[in-house]
């Protein structure tokens, strides 16, 4: 395989496996900004895949097909995914639970309740196949580009795009909008946000709301363009790979977009790179597990420190300091 | 009338404690007013009630002659109230603008338009002499340029009754004098404030008026042009019932403890302790006066072996601590009784029994080979209970159950026990009731005729003129004079310890 | 118990038991009676057996899901306690749990699936049927049809774990290929897992790209990112084909009106379920025997939808198959037999 | 102030025993929606664990790796750390001990106790290294162990792949020296797996607790875990204990993969995910409040409802992912007790 090929092989496949990465970290970002921490975002994918699949076989089974479906789906797997956040919500916000225990709880509750919804609705434990699905495309004018049109824009998926934009979109809204300022403060420094006459909790009860819209996107997302269907193992860990992706990007949307898209190549080179003379060589574990080492390595700083924010894992109780 | 602001009877509770108890303050527009107190008066209370963080239990607030109910700082922002936090409520790694405008911010397009809040920023800033750089990072500013900041924050939110708590507490001389010139500028320009601040010379140099309150009550207000310093002292640490403690006068020995040239940062990185020399002798208490925040607490981290010190040496019997472990400064007989008992002197969740070998259980005969005996712990915790009457249902009963008179009983049970040639007694009658603090006085005289050396630190100043001594004065990271006890008073403490009488002291040395 | 007419009558042996009492079950992998694959054709093959046979579901016929591999010995045990005369273990990660039990009740009759059960002597247990298929066979055929369909003589296979059973599928296949196409280049890589279709997906993008444009699959879930692929190329354009495994996979590989499935091979682990079940409740249960179950037993073969077949694909499939059953083609399952093979064709 | 001390004991005890019911309940209003009968539901449970030996046989058995992810999980909590890394130790340890018992041919009092020692040194080596970079760089446990779950996970895989491959995607059996099954055990239990790890389980809560409550060091280490600045103050090294309470939580963790690879299976296979005793442990420590009596009173819990499920299923028809709901949802309540605490004071008030 000459360069180019390997490039054209490896890139868009690294986008595509990073996209349903991206989202999910960026849901993370919006409720770890608030200060509550998110190890859930691994069920709310789940929740979000479940929903996706559930919606699309329902208007199939309604008859509809094209496009429709899977806006609809994708959209009503961003409120699931908010409205299920809410037990977190609830849980660490409001009744003070450690937040990393709610996050488990979550974890847990969300693989049980989506397996045994899918037993109780379709009497079996995963569900048919999706027939509308998310396809590649190629991206009219952009693809016919030389070099970077073949490795960016011909038959991609159009949610890499989206997870991408919405990265950027994201950038903006935190760190220049007041919903952003607010959101960080809360953060930071919640009783300097308290005087400042912003409502913490409910800053955090958005964040966190945030988190499972975003999550739930991206569970839909993966559902939708990999594999289909939906299953207990649908989902297995790609919820603390986002994780693990937003604190290696510094809770920064743009940093955790380029760690999503890193942990994506270094899957892709692991799967491709078997075919690659070099790395042929490489026993393939060594890739497997270089996202998990590297993110270790970076967060113990030798990658340039990675500091959350201040107030992040405690429950905020006015007047206590 | 011309008050903005009139606070009238107003109560607030705490679990167990009243901390405001029928309080009285009036502002009048355009005036400085000063708020005096000890520490725990109960000052930072009543300003948060008016600042709508805490609600009152009784009592009515009246802002420009209206009754109002202030339920939250929102409320207070828009009556134009501002308060200046004690400890800052800045976000470190948000610029100076986005720190004042946060939660009210100018938009254009749904933005924040931070360059057009910069430019208000800096404008309001212009007219109250205040400046800053609106683009900075808060973490990488001074402090006095943090607490302007805070001041611009209410500012900017069109406040004119600011409410500055202990605002000098962290600031240098210098950023003292530019705070005064600042304060003089805003009442110039129609605001009115009230000051908290244990500082007499600011008082007396910048304030109208001066309510002064103690332990939760009212104890008047008086027009500061007809007072001075020693009525306001005498005003504010004044007590009903003035318990002398009995002790015969000390027999000092040779000298257990000597620092010299001791220089500390603190956690800021700023020197907290400035080249600090200072003798103790066996069998004396030698009492450690000053304003909280002068560098009393990094001075005793620094001889515990908590803090590392900067310069200097400390001996004790002629052995340096100077980079000993905790444990090795401890095992060289040292006792400490902390400042603060819940974070340093005690593991609330540990019975008082472990709490009592919470020094020495490594040692015989509390384990042997690594394996703790109960039985002699708790056996020890039971004579030591009796022996310093820490009422308790029993030794296992967990630290936290107890009072915080026993608590610090327990403390200064296993620090005395240990019969340490150096003690170190830090606030040890902080929030304890009169009985308490009669028997813990009484035990550190009794440890100074074993013939112990004892170091008292306090900001009470009764308690160290009643127990110590000798009482060495320190502000500003320096021991600004040493007097005898029984022939000082509060009212020239009172002065030396707000820096009154540095140049004098500064001669004596 | 009813046994309805005409059914459970015909001459049951002394030991039989009488249709209607008779208790047959099965515990399935992690993967569920629905998951496209053997477990979901055991299952439909006990139904098939249990509805002839008049029993009803949950009582006579019945399958127990295990959740991890956790439970493999306990639900098979708990249909044992509860006097099942036939048990059936489906996959050959069972084995352990199988000879535990084999070994401990003595009385208990159970089968499994894709392997042989052998004791510390390399002795089979009296108490155990072991049922194999030769799925080289069958993989054999689908490598003639893809080497008579490929046009740049390149094609691919991508397995699950690298083992035993997917090595039978893998040389097959390959035999097949090379039979036909003796030029053809077959890419092969494992994806080390059978459940993860993403992995499956880029693969399958990594061999299409380098050419292939033929992909059989011995990859259960993994397998179906090869379909998703496939599919995304074929929308566009490409004259791309998978190859499905197990089952007809035609479904699998629908988009709009067409598949993009050439054909599938199907191993009939319900025929051999069913056929066991039916011995076994005639009281002629096969235990202590290694069946292998091929083409010769319709086990193994191609999928019943040939719609994308060409007629000489589907022609050259029938004369091998002869040939194969006949015995004049030994078809290779491992690797050694496959370097022979080839060394055969020169 | 006599009267406060029962009183505390009282509620410590009373809000596992709250939100176990309450998850017990809701789970039963989640079948009743669904359409099953919880009364049958939870009686076939409880019939599953109960109802004769070989159930109560499966249920020790489930219960003993739980019992020591729920003391690894436990015994770091009481230091002030949130190991969920159990999961990762716990394979390295089944690998390591399966290691052990393979590759070595020695008398069973030499080998068992190897085998063991070197499933708990493997666990305590993958728990150091998030304790190291907790103490000396501030780096939070949780991610930095999340990730080692990982590490581990596919490491192993590629360490069997590579070495240790048999057919059936595993290692090869261990040696019998090195094997902590019983026939003796199976008999009595009409042949579940009970095997003798459960002992060790047993023992190594005794050891927990022994550490914890009888040694200088626990003390310290309790110590570290309530409050920082008294340790300090006290003279104890806080790093030092930070890393030495990762080291015997991984030790813990460690040797519950010993006890599936010596115990249950006898091997190890190639895992296809995790196991989730991980995160069962950190269930497993939440609702036994973090004492070594505690864990083994949830750990029978959590082990019984796991083992009953599967009778469930098949007797009731109720999924065992019910099971797992009932599981979140106490968690859920254990760590909202702030609420319960609430709920309980506010009934107590009007009471008075
Ligand atoms: N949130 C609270 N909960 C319980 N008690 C409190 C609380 N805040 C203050 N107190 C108590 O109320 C009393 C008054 O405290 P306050 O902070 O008003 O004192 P202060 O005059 O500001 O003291 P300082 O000079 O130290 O600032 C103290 O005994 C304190 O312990
Ligand atoms: N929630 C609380 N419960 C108990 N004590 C409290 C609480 N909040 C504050 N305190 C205690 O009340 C005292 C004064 O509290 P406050 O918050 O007014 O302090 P401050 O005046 O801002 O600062 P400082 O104590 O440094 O003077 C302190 O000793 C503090 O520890
Ligand atoms: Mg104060
Ligand atoms: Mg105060």
């Amino acid at each position: 395989m000459d360069i180019m090929q390997i490039l054209s092989l490896v890139i868009p496949a690294a986008i595509f496996a990073a996209a349903p990465l991206i989202l999910t970290a960026l849901g993370g970002l919006f409720s770890e900004r608030a200060g509550v921490v998110n190890i859930g975002l691994e069920g709310l994918m789940v929740m979000g895949a479940f929903t996706a699949i559930i919606t699309t076989l329902t208007l199939e089974g309604m008859g509809m097909s094209g496009m429709m479906v899977i806006i609809l789906a994708l959209i009503i797997s961003i409120l699931i995914g908010s409205v299920f956040s809410l037990f977190h919500a609830v849980a660490s916000i409001t009744f003070r639970a450690d937040q990393i225990v709610s996050g488990v709880a979550l974890n847990f509750l969300a693989v049980g309740l989506t397996v045994f919804l899918v037993r109780l609705l379709y009497n079996k434990g995963q569900t048919d196949y999706i027939s509308n699905r998310i396809y590649r495309m190629d991206v009219p004018v952009l693809s016919d580009i030389p070099f970077i049109g073949p490795l960016f824009f011909s038959s991609a998926y159009v949610t890499s795009y989206v997870a991408i934009l919405l990265a950027v979109v994201v950038y903006f809204i935190v760190f220049y909008t007041p919903f952003g300022l607010r959101l960080r403060s809360v953060g930071e420094h919640p009783m300097a946000a308290d005087t400042m006459g912003i409502n913490v909790n409910r800053m955090r009860y958005i964040g966190v709301m945030l988190s499972g819209a975003f999550a739930g996107l991206g569970g839909a997302v993966f559902a939708l363009t990999v594999t289909g269907n939906f299953s207990g193992t649908t989902i297995v860990g790609q919820g603390f790979m986002a994780l693990a992706a937003l604190i290696f990007g510094k809770w920064n949307p743009l940093g955790a977009l380029g760690a999503a898209l890193f942990f994506g190549l270094a899957q892709a080179l692991s799967i491709t790179g078997q075919q690659i003379p070099l790395l042929s060589d490489v026993p393939p574990v060594f890739l497997l597990i270089a996202p998990y080492v590297l993110t270790i390595l970076a967060l113990a700083g030798f990658v340039g420190r990675a500091e959350g924010p201040k107030a992040i894992g405690k429950p905020y109780i006015k007047g206590s300091r | 009338m011309s008050y903005v602001i009139e606070m009238n009877s107003i109560r607030k509770e705490f679990p167990g404690i009243v901390a405001n108890d029928n309080i009285t303050l009036q502002l009048k527009k355009g005036e400085i007013h000063a708020l005096l107190g000890e520490n725990g008066a109960g000052k930072s209370t009543l300003m948060n009630v008016l600042f709508g963080l805490y609600q009152p239990e009784r009592g009515e607030i009246r802002v420009r002659g209206e009754k109002v109910e202030i339920t939250d700082p929102n409320i207070a922002n828009r009556l134009g109230i501002g308060m200046v936090h004690q400890h800052f409520m800045l976000v470190d790694k948000f610029t100076v603008t986005e720190n004042i405008v946060m939660g009210n911010e100018p938009t254009k397009f749904g933005v924040v338009n931070i360059k057009k809040a910069a430019k208000e920023v800096e404008a309001i800033s212009k007219r109250y002499g205040l400046s800053v750089d609106p683009y900075a990072k808060i973490e990488n500013i001074s402090v006095g340029m943090q607490q302007r900041v805070e001041i611009l924050k209410t500012l900017y939110r069109g406040a004119d009754i600011l409410i500055f708590d202990e605002p000098t507490a962290v600031l240098t001389p210098q950023e003292i004098q530019e705070l005064i010139g600042i304060m003089k500028t805003l009442v110039a320009e129609g605001k009115s404030i009230i000051l908290i601040t244990h500082k007499l010379k600011e008082i007396m140099s910048v304030c109208d008026r001066c309510t002064v309150i103690r332990r939760g009550k009212g104890i008047g207000t008086v027009d500061v042009s007809e007072t001075d310093q020693d009525k306001l002292a005498a005003m504010m640490v004044g007590r009903e019932v003035n318990f002398k403690v009995e002790k015969t006068p000390a027999i000092p020995k040779e000298t257990v403890l000597a620092v010299s040239d001791l220089t500390v940062k603190d956690s800021r990185g700023v020197d907290a302790v400035k080249a600090l020399n200072l003798d103790i002798k066996a069998g004396e208490i030698l009492g450690l006066a000053g304003v909280d925040g002068n560098g009393q607490s990094e001075f005793i981290e620094a001889i515990t072996g908590l803090r590392k010190a900067d310069k200097g040496s400390i001996k004790l019997n002629n052995k340096e601590l100077v980079g000993l472990k905790p444990r090795k400064v401890t095992e060289a007989g040292i006792g400490h009784i902390p400042e603060d008992r819940h974070k340093h002197g005690l593991v609330l969740d540990f019975s008082i029994g472990e709490n009592i070998v919470l020094q020495t259980y490594y040692q015989q005969p509390y384990s042997k080979n690594t394996v703790l005996n109960y039985p002699n712990i708790f056996k020890k915790a039971k004579d030591l209970i009796e022996d310093y009457d820490v009422r308790t249902p029993s030794e296992h009963t967990p630290a936290r159950a107890l009072s915080g008179g026993n608590q610090q009983k327990a403390i200064i049970a296993r620090e005395v026990d240990r019969s340490p040639d150096f003690l170190i007694a830090a606030q040890p009658t902080r929030g304890l009731d009169v009985g308490a603090i009669e028997s813990i006085h009484k035990r550190l005289i009794s440890e100074r005729d074993k013939g112990r050396a004892v170091l008292l630190m306090s900001l009470e100043l009764d308690e160290i003129l009643n127990v110590s001594d000798r009482i060495a004065v320190m502000y500003e990271g320096q021991i600004v004079d040493i007097v005898d006890a029984d022939k000082t008073n509060e009212k020239e403490l009172g002065l030396l310890m707000a820096g009154g009488k540095k140049e004098k002291a500064g001669e004596a040395k | 118990a009813e046994t309805p007419a005409g059914e459970g009558e015909d001459a049951p042996s002394e030991d039989a038991v009488e249709a209607g009492d008779f208790k047959v079950a099965m515990v399935t992998d992690v993967g569920g009676i629905d998951d496209k694959s053997f477990n979901q054709s055991a299952w439909e093959g006990l139904t098939t057996f249990g509805e002839e046979a008049g029993l009803e579901e949950g009582t006579g016929y019945r399958y127990l899901q295990s959740a991890t591999m956790d439970d493999f010995e306990p639900n098979l045990r708990s249909l044992v306690r509860e006097d099942s005369d036939l048990v059936w273990g489906i996959g050959f990660l069972m084995e352990d749990a199988v000879r535990t039990i084999a070994e401990q009740v003595e009385e208990a009759q159970i089968a499994i699936v894709d392997t042989v059960v052998l004791d510390a002597d390399e002795n089979t247990y009296d108490n155990i049927a072991n049922v194999t298929f030769k799925e080289h066979e069958g993989s054999f055929l689908v490598g003639v049809a893809a080497g008579l369909h490929t046009e740049g003589d390149k094609v691919g296979f991508i397995g699950g774990v690298e083992s035993g059973l997917i090595k039978k599928f893998e040389n097959g296949f390959k035999a097949g290929v090379k039979a036909v196409n003796p030029d053809a280049e077959i890419l092969v890589q494992y994806a080390e897992s059978f459940n993860d279709a993403s992995i499956g997906s880029q693969i399958a993008n990594t061999m299409y790209s380098q050419g292939a444009d033929i992909i059989y699959h011995a990859a259960g879930g993994t397998g179906n990112g090869l379909f998703t692929e496939a599919i995304n190329r074929a929308r566009n354009g490409e004259a791309v084909w998978a190859i499905g495994v197990d089952r007809d996979q035609h479904d699998e590989g629908a988009y709009g009106d067409e598949s993009v499935t050439l054909t599938s091979m199907v191993k009939r682990v319900d025929t051999a379920v069913a056929i066991v079940s039916e011995q076994t409740m005639n009281g002629e249960f096969p235990g202590g025997e290694i069946l292998e179950y091929g083409l010769e037993e319709d086990a193994v073969g191609i999928a019943p939808t040939t719609d994308n077949l060409s007629e000489e694909a589907l022609s050259a499939v029938e004369d091998y198959k002869a040939q194969i059953q006949s015995g004049d083609i030994s078809v290779p399952s491992t690797d050694d037999e496959y370097d022979e093979y080839l060394e055969g064709l020169e | 102030m006599a009267k406060l001390l029962p009183k505390g004991r009282l509620l410590s005890w009373s809000i596992p025993l709250i939100a176990v019911f309450l998850g017990i309940f809701i789970g039963g209003i989640i079948m009743l929606v669904s359409g099953y009968n919880p009364i049958t539901g939870y009686s076939a449970l409880i019939r599953g664990i109960f109802s004769d030996s070989y159930y109560l046989g499966e249920t020790v058995r489930m219960m003993t790796p739980l019992i020591l992810a729920g003391l690894a999980v436990a015994f770091a909590f009481r230091t002030g750390l949130l190991n969920i890394g159990v999961e990762g130790q716990l394979i390295v340890g089944w690998l390591a001990s399966v290691y052990v018992g393979i590759t070595f041919d020695l008398p069973a009092v030499l080998h068992l106790p190897m085998a063991i020692l070197a499933g708990a040194l493997a666990g305590a080596l993958w728990g150091f290294i998030p304790g190291l970079l907790k103490a000396k760089f501030q780096v939070h446990e949780v991610i930095v162990t999340i990730m080692m779950n990982y590490i581990a996970l596919y490491t192993a895989n590629a360490i069997i792949r590579s070495y240790l491959l048999v057919p059936g995607e595993r290692t090869g059996s261990i040696n019998q020296s090195a094997s902590l099954s019983s026939p003796l055990l199976q008999s009595l239990t009409d042949y579940s797996r009970l095997h003798w790890g459960f002992v060790v389980a047993v023992l190594a809560c005794v050891i927990m607790w022994f550490i914890l409550w009888r040694t200088t060091k626990g003390y310290e280490l309790r110590a570290v875990g309530l409050n920082q600045h008294a340790s300090q103050y006290a003279g104890m090294n806080v790093q030092r204990n930070i890393i030495l309470s990762m080291l015997i939580s991984g030790g813990f963790a460690g040797v519950a993969g010993a006890m599936e690879g010596l115990g249950t299976y006898g091997y190890m296979s190639i895992l296809s995910g995790f196991s989730g005793l991980g995160f069962d442990g950190i269930a497993v420590a939440l609702l036994g409040a973090n004492t070594a009596v505690g864990v083994l009173l949830a750990s029978f819990l959590f082990g019984g409802l796991k083992i009953g499920a599967l009778n469930m299923q098949s007797q009731a028809g109720v999924p065992t992912e019910l099971v797992e709901i009932v599981i979140a949802l106490i968690i859920f309540f254990v760590a909202s007790s702030y609420i319960i605490r609430w709920v309980m004071n506010r009934v107590k008030k009007e009471d008075i």
